[in-house]
């Protein structure tokens, strides 16, 4: 059976997920994973023209039905068969779950809703006239308190807060850092020598350690195809790179 | 004073959103007590089917309303103020008046998309506000719904929302759905 | 139709400005002939002094207005708002909590306007405190926010403060600002 089916007209990956098991009329108890999974990966096919982003989220849930189908597919040992979880329990639920949220949004969608359906009186004081000066105000809230600092920020050049993203990164500790992981793994993705919670500046100054380190011929940089991972490589024995930490003060950046 | 509910009435009428007890006792300089009475005096006298508008109690206070059943033939005044809302804004808003306090990853584990710019907007409309930080890791904000959402689909408080099991031909026994994880959304 | 009294009532009611019998002809599709006599019918039964509101005829239409009498009272309305901000005050409530201490002169670089009389209308309203004096030329004052500020916003401390971070992530297409750390609004 050919679907014709608009991605845009469904709000994600569930949404679409629950019309195919509709329309193929299962239960949403007991999906048939191969059927659907068949079903969804032709739908996705047709979406040469999504954007991206939306194609990606798509994506994880085709991922999701392959790795469920696979495990179904696994013979069940009989030990553990019994405390086993079925592999679409999960699925199962959090299609329950979105199906509730779907159907309260139906019900809001048709629920009277002010300034559509209903109407509050259009009042007008008599005879006297109210302070205009005071229309422009705004309810306050958490939200508005962050959005107006937010909104200044935008509009600000960020030199105003070099003083306080100023701290005291040198070239020289970073480059002892990355040499230091470098003693002990050899071998290093780009993205590990990072730290968890970097801060621009950090990533700055730690790029910079980076082209240093390949300047002074001390580490090789590899990436086997665009766009895969980037590793840095020690290309100098460790009797050298701990010669080099006594000039360590060369590489000060004030 | 003489014609106090001369003056409740003038005052729900005027109120630019709905007005409750405490409020109108301030403003008359009445207690809530004498009140109480008129203001149901006035539910009475405006709910008989001549008028166009009732009282409505709404958000925790009271405001005039038109009356639902005219919605086909009001929309000929072409106010056109009202927001449309798309799927994603709906199931979004509905996720968060369920299970308010939500997070930003319980929302969109639910609900399989990024959302945060749907969110954006609810934000941007009054329609939700920020409960707070939630105590794990990373404190994330956590989000409810605000008087605003209340007044827009006329609801007096949140027990006020339609009942999910009124509408959802869940098996019985999963009716209660266990609260989802959070941290698998992470 | 069968309520027509119901239903030019509920137009007046919800139309922005005053309502022409041309104009609700229009609306209801029914001769003027028709409605004078429901307008008029309105009119009387809006005109007891036992309603806060009657039937005004103003600008060639009709229009349910206050009575008279009772705007000393319902000026009050205005003054008796619920906490609003002006968008002036919002943001320099906003600088201040973030940034804290804060000088005025940062304030303004921030804004770009001058913000002294905002700033003295946020410490008359105990919202801003003063922080001491700043160790430079002129020793200007530093402001921070108050515990009425807390309260107001239902905050423990200055750490429950969303991050501007969380909240940049919420629109894509603006996260390239440069977010805050929320560390540094200590």
């Amino acid at each position: 059976m050919a679907i014709q089916i608009r991605l845009d007209n469904f709000s994600g990956p569930l949404d679409l997920l629950l019309h195919l098991i509709k329309s193929h009329e299962m239960d949403i108890y007991d999906i048939r994973i191969v059927e659907i999974t068949e079903q969804y990966l032709s739908v996705i096919e047709q979406m040469q023209h999504l954007d991206l982003d939306i194609a990606g989220e798509f994506l994880l849930m085709a991922a999701t039905l392959i790795h469920i189908k696979s495990r179904m597919l696994l013979p069940v040992s009989d030990e553990i068969s019994e405390e086993d979880e079925d592999p679409r329990a999960e699925l199962v639920k959090r299609l329950l779950e979105y199906q509730r949220y779907k159907e309260a949004a139906e019900v809001f969608q048709n629920m009277p809703q002010l300034e559509r359906d209903v109407f509050t009186a259009q009042f007008q004081f008599s005879d006297f006239m109210t302070d205009d000066g005071e229309d422009s105000e705004v309810p306050v809230g958490l939200y508005q308190l962050a959005d107006a600092m937010y909104q200044l920020l935008k509009e600000k050049p960020p030199e105003v807060f070099h003083e306080v993203i100023r701290e005291t990164l040198s070239v020289a500790e970073y480059i002892d850092n990355i040499t230091d992981k470098l003693l002990e793994r050899k071998r290093l993705g780009f993205r590990e020598i990072f730290s968890n919670n970097y801060s621009r500046s950090e990533l700055v100054v730690t790029f910079i350690a980076t082209l240093e380190l390949v300047k002074m011929h001390v580490i090789n940089i590899e990436q086997m195809g665009d766009f895969s991972e980037i590793w840095l490589v020690l290309a100098v024995s460790p009797d050298q790179l701990s010669k080099l930490s006594p000039h360590r003060s060369l590489f000060e950046y004030g | 004073m003489d014609n106090l509910h001369q003056l409740v009435e003038a005052y729900v009428f005027a109120s630019d959103s709905p007005l409750s007890l405490d409020r109108l006792s301030v403003l008359t300089e009445q207690p809530k007590t004498v009140l109480r009475p008129i203001v149901e005096e006035l539910q009475q006298q405006f709910s008989s089917s001549a008028h166009g508008f009732y009282l409505a109690e709404v958000a925790g206070g009271y405001q005039f309303r038109t009356v639902v059943e005219l919605a086909p033939w009001l929309k000929k005044l072409n106010k056109e103020r009202a927001t449309r809302f798309s799927k994603a804004a709906l199931e979004t808003l509905a996720i968060i008046a369920y299970r308010q306090p939500a997070t930003r990853a319980e929302i969109e584990y639910l609900r399989g998309v990024d959302s945060g710019g749907v969110m954006k907007t609810l934000l941007d409309k009054n329609l939700l506000r920020i409960l707070g930080k939630k105590d794990v890791p990373g404190r994330p904000l956590m989000y409810g719904t605000s008087r605003q959402f209340l007044e827009l689909f006329g609801l007096r408080d949140l027990n006020d929302l339609p009942t999910l099991k009124e509408f959802s031909a869940l098996a019985p026994e999963l009716t209660e759905a266990d609260p989802l994880n959070p941290e698998l959304a992470e």
